[in-house]
């Protein structure tokens, strides 16, 4: 049966479902079980599962970490969650020298089921260290998975399969999602991992995009539509393994790409779809294809340097209206936004 | 008598400090809802003793680091206010040209060197301003601040070993207000276990003191200060506090249930600010008035430093993308 | 009588594994140079005695992670000889099926869970076992090897603060030889700061030990098992042993400066394994004679071992890229 | 004057020469005072230069990251040096959220000019934690500077830049250059950062590489000259900055492009490469792009497993034909190797 979920709550439900299908996977993280429980996710977990099954822990993102890995060894099967990206830069070791590695390293004899949740900042001042994209970092790792769910169904249905994966999984969520509504699946309900979806069907251009510039890309899609643009648009939903398939189906269809990126530029998620598409689907590509990404600089915090560096429909309308070569009057966008462009919407009052 | 009138000077000197930070942050607090602070702000209402005592016991030459939670520290050392809060309204006017906000603020000529956001981040910072300290052969100190959720970072450890192997002009501060966010510290740390004990069989000599009492703590301070700049090696201090509002943000949060309104009431009967002022009325030739009239002056610059971010200018959106690298200097 | 009788057991028990270690050690030293272990190669020979005497006092259910310098903690617990010379000559009969080297050690059968070549980068995963244990509710142990340089990572203390904070069943032994690589202690720790003492500090029971003699380190890590094994959180033990050869290979360096031969000499006087034998020649029924059988009954099986090793197949260049990951299991 | 030096040498000249210009080079990391001397690479510093500007240090990568930090704001230059970049995966917070950003994120006030010297090991059973290239994560983080030296010559112009430059430079040596030799120029020799160097002139292809592989590149150029096929190798040198307009200019000479890569394809500088010639020089490219990295996969350890996994010239080669449809006899490579494929050179003994 679907019902109408936010995102939160697409992933507090498949928490609950995993924990209740195996009892061996555990929940941690810095205030899972605190009054806010991680933006709403983890509410309810302790009271329903234990304080066993699901604690706070110190702030120590490298062992806790290990710590992972090792539970892991034995069984477990640890969702660990960090209410952004970049507090886990101090668990690099772990993560790569050991999880990413283990399974291969010791002749695949053992193996890590372990989930990371992740969460991306944007807007309201987060700043140089509250909103870094480093999905291509992971995705760089041999042995790692990576997942970018945008829609609450897809949130519930890649949690789900990330947790009973046999390998680490990067799940990383956009912290611009967390309130975006959208019909979710009741039940055990498994999206497979690996698999990008197609959003929109078009054959002027291909537009690749991941989490929540996806969302962007949708409206940009609508109003491309008006101009009489059909875009084709892939959310890559996986990063690692990436559905390099669906990819060059689509290019090969519409003959262009724009790929698209929450992170910086250089050495990205966007690039390596250019880079794949380029060598795989040459012959199809009929222009040079195109990457909009941040700028290849810290994400500053001041409301007004954010105004133009984030990325949104306006600029992907603009970037596929120069492919194409289409000049569109002024005023296409329409009342596109009702709030302040560092804000995911006018609901929201700080200071997260 | 001497030392009395001495003592009178810095009780002065502490208050008016501790007014500042107190006046300051709460006029954030009234005014963060007009949504024209738009950067994750967290106030340090309640723990302004420390901030004060130890900016006070520092020189200006001195080097500071310090967290997220920085405002009071950055005045204690006697930053520049107007910047701060240009630098939180995201102002080109601001310490950081609006590109750091309330959690990363620096004013270099009062040897604030940076606060960031990331727990634990700055620690090793400052014990690396110490080993450039003591290459320079400088009596200067190098004062870091954090929390106790700090301490649970390997980074803290690493940093105290390599301070104290090398000797190093570092002066810990570690503020124990007893939460991480929401989370206290018996979620943690061991239980009994005392911080300071442990970091002084890490080999650093260590204390605690009362972070309610300014005086004891600029006491303390400063004769570890003087200990540190004769090239004896680093000091660290645990301060017991208390963070009176929410962890980040305006309002106070003891009804969401992760701490008792008794258990803020108990420390908010220890404030610090009011302690300071009885002792001061009661100790020294200073009247209630006096103190009013200090107050009054101080809302009146920080009234002007209000004004003074509101009307500054924002940063042009373009120059996000400027200025990334450091090119040559002079 | 029968303790006494116990004692035999065991010191001949320790002595087997001593010399096993030790032997099969010897023997990659003689033969590295042909050239046919190409890999990184960490011995342990004069460090026997930990080893032996901590595996034997764990069950075989009992976890155990390791280091770079894993060989003896491997055969101490019982790991199979055969596997671990294939997978360091990178045979497919290998204990890592050639991917891992003898940095890289696993044998599962025996609770031997792993060793990695990244300082202290097993110690949070030797934790995590132990997480892993109280959640299922078993009462094994899991023991995690580590040397003195993996104490000044920070993920060390980290993990120390977890295991004590959960009460988990975690055995720590540093394994303090005073060098890491060729630098000593000294340039690396505070002089004086007993590594013992200060993990006390941070909360968990602790000893120090004489890592030369087998039958100590046996007794004192048999009843920190005992208490362990019972729930109540874990131990920590910092023996002091010396490797004898140079950190990676099989030659000694003592000529090239970082340490002294009269020191190395020093420790070699100490051997762990003369001791024993001569303990166990003093006080026990038995003779050289009997030992010497019990050697070369060891050299037999190491000889069988390296043939085993020699003898076994590579895998195909093209297993490199499979197995990446890990599918659907049973 | 030039001499004929090597890498090793090349290195140490460089790190002398910086300590004499200026008194606040210090320098220090695991062993830089032992008796080898990070591979000779630093021996003699400490009896020139004192142990208090030359030292080792605990084994505290983090921590040890933020001091280079702390006291580069005062004015400090820290060349640090790891044996092993797998290492410094502890460090990452201190890199990414404190050295990369801290210029940019407080204004333009500080700076913070540090050097890292970063080792990657092959072949000789290094495995999967001592042999890892991750120049591509570095690349990927707006502040870092890169540079990956090939020759002896660049390796000491390129370490005087990177140690007087103001920023954070991340410097990443080979091991297996270590002991090449090469005319090196003596005196306060610089090579500015962020150029690329034409090491070869053709017509038929572009080759872009990087440190070791541009060896292995040297080698196959040599071989192809003799198959008809003349090549453009442009060795990098710098990746952030990266001499894009020398790639350009090289593809919009030749046509074609293959991307070389001492780490895995994913996400890497050889994709960012392909990408960015895609973008920018579409028109010119005759046909598909190519790549050539090692596996998606962790490095394993035995002789065995690496002999097709690490990349060389005959991969070059036949990647090079395969694009030129040239059917190559067999023999061509003719007596390329003396020794075996997993150590630099006959001269080789273990263990590292
Ligand atoms: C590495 C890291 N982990 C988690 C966070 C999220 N976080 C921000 S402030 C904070 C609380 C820190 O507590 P403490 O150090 O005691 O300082 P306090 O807020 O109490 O002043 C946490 C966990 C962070 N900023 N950095
Ligand atoms: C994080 C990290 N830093 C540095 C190294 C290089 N390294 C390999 S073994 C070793 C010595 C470790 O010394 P110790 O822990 O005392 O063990 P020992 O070699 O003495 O047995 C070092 C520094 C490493 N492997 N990992
Ligand atoms: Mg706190
Ligand atoms: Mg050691």
């Amino acid at each position: 049966m679907m019902r109408c979920l936010t995102f939160v709550k697409a992933i507090n439900e498949a928490l609950v479902q995993a924990m209740e299908i195996d009892k061996s996977v555990i929940c941690y993280g810095l205030g899972v079980d605190d009054p806010k429980g991680i933006f709403g996710t983890t509410l309810g977990l302790k009271e329903k599962f234990g304080e066993h099954r699901v604690f706070d822990m110190p702030t120590s993102e490298n062992a806790m970490t290990g710590i992972a890995i090792g539970a892991s060894l034995n069984g477990i099967r640890p969702v660990m969650s960090h209410q952004r990206l970049d507090f886990f830069l101090l668990a690099m070791d772990q993560l790569v020298n050991n999880a990413a590695k283990w399974h291969y390293m010791f002749g695949g004899q053992s193996f890590v089921p372990i989930t990371i949740r992740l969460i991306i900042g944007r807007g309201w001042g987060q700043g140089p260290t509250h909103s870094q994209s480093l999905q291509a970092w992971f995705a760089h790792i041999p042995g790692l998975k990576v997942v970018m769910p945008t829609t609450p169904a897809d949130a519930k249905g890649l949690l789900l399969s990330s947790i009973f994966d046999n390998n680490p999984v990067i799940y990383i969520e956009h912290r611009w999602l967390h309130n975006l509504e959208g019909d979710v699946p009741d039940g055990d309900f498994r999206i497979p991992l690996g698999k990008a979806k197609k959003l929109r069907n078009g054959n002027d251009i291909s537009i690749v995009s991941m989490s929540y510039m996806t969302i962007e890309a949708l409206h940009a899609v609508e109003i491309l539509e008006k101009q009489g643009i059909s875009c084709d648009l892939v959310d890559l939903c996986s990063l690692k393994p990436i559905d390099l398939a669906m990819v060059f189906g689509s290019v090969r269809k519409t003959g262009r790409l724009l790929a698209l990126d929450t992170g910086p530029g250089t050495a990205s998620i966007a690039g390596e779809v250019i880079a794949r598409v380029s060598m795989e689907c040459f012959g199809n590509l009929k222009q040079a294809p195109q990457r909009l990404a941040i700028p290849d600089f810290p994400t500053p915090t001041s409301p007004s340097l954010t105004k133009v560096f984030y990325k949104r429909a306006e600029d992907i309308v603009r970037v596929v209206g120069n492919m194409l070569r289409k000049n569109f009057q002024e005023g296409i966008l329409g009342n596109l936004r009702n709030c302040s462009h560092d804000v995911p919407g006018a609901w929201f009052k700080g200071p997260f | 008598m001497c030392s009395q009138k001495k003592n009178f000077t810095i009780g002065i000197e502490l208050l008016r400090r501790m007014i500042k930070i107190r006046l300051t942050e709460e006029t954030i607090a009234e005014r963060y809802s007009e949504w024209k602070m738009r950067c994750p702000t967290h106030l340090c209402i309640g723990q302004e003793a420390v901030a004060a005592a130890v900016g006070l016991a520092l020189r200006k030459d001195d080097f500071m680091m310090s967290t997220h939670r920085a405002h009071g520290h950055y005045l204690g050392k006697g930053g520049d206010l107007n910047k701060m809060l240009a630098e939180i309204y995201g102002k080109a006017t601001g310490c950081s040209a609006g590109r750091g906000g309330s959690m990363h603020l620096i004013d270099k000529k009062v040897g604030f060197m940076g606060s960031t956001s990331i727990v634990g981040g700055t620690i090793p910072v400052g014990v690396g301003l110490g080993l450039s300290i003591k290459l320079r052969e400088k009596d200067q100190v190098s004062c870091i601040f954090f929390g106790d959720a700090a301490i649970e970072e390997g980074v803290f450890y690493e940093s105290v070993n390599f301070a104290v192997l090398k000797k190093l002009p570092v002066l810990f501060i570690c503020e124990n207000n007893l939460y991480s966010v929401y989370s206290p510290l018996k979620v943690r740390q061991p239980a009994g276990r005392k911080i300071y004990q442990m970091v002084q069989a890490m080999g650093c000599p260590s204390d605690q003191g009362d972070g309610n009492n300014a005086m004891e703590v600029y006491q303390k301070v400063s004769s570890a200060v003087a200990f540190i700049r004769k090239g004896e090696g680093p000091c660290f201090f645990e301060f017991l506090t208390y963070r009176w509002r929410e962890h980040c943000g305006p309002n106070f949060d003891n009804n969401i249930g992760y701490r008792t309104e008794e258990e803020y009431l108990s420390w908010k009967d220890k404030d610090p600010i009011c302690s300071l002022e009885s002792h001061l009325l009661e100790q020294f030739p200073v009247s209630r008035k006096e103190i009013e009239e200090m107050q009054n002056s101080i809302h009146l610059e920080i009234k002007k430093a209000f004004e003074f971010a509101e009307n500054s200018h924002f940063p042009q959106p373009q120059e996000a993308t400027t200025n990334l690298y450091a090119g040559e200097l002079t």
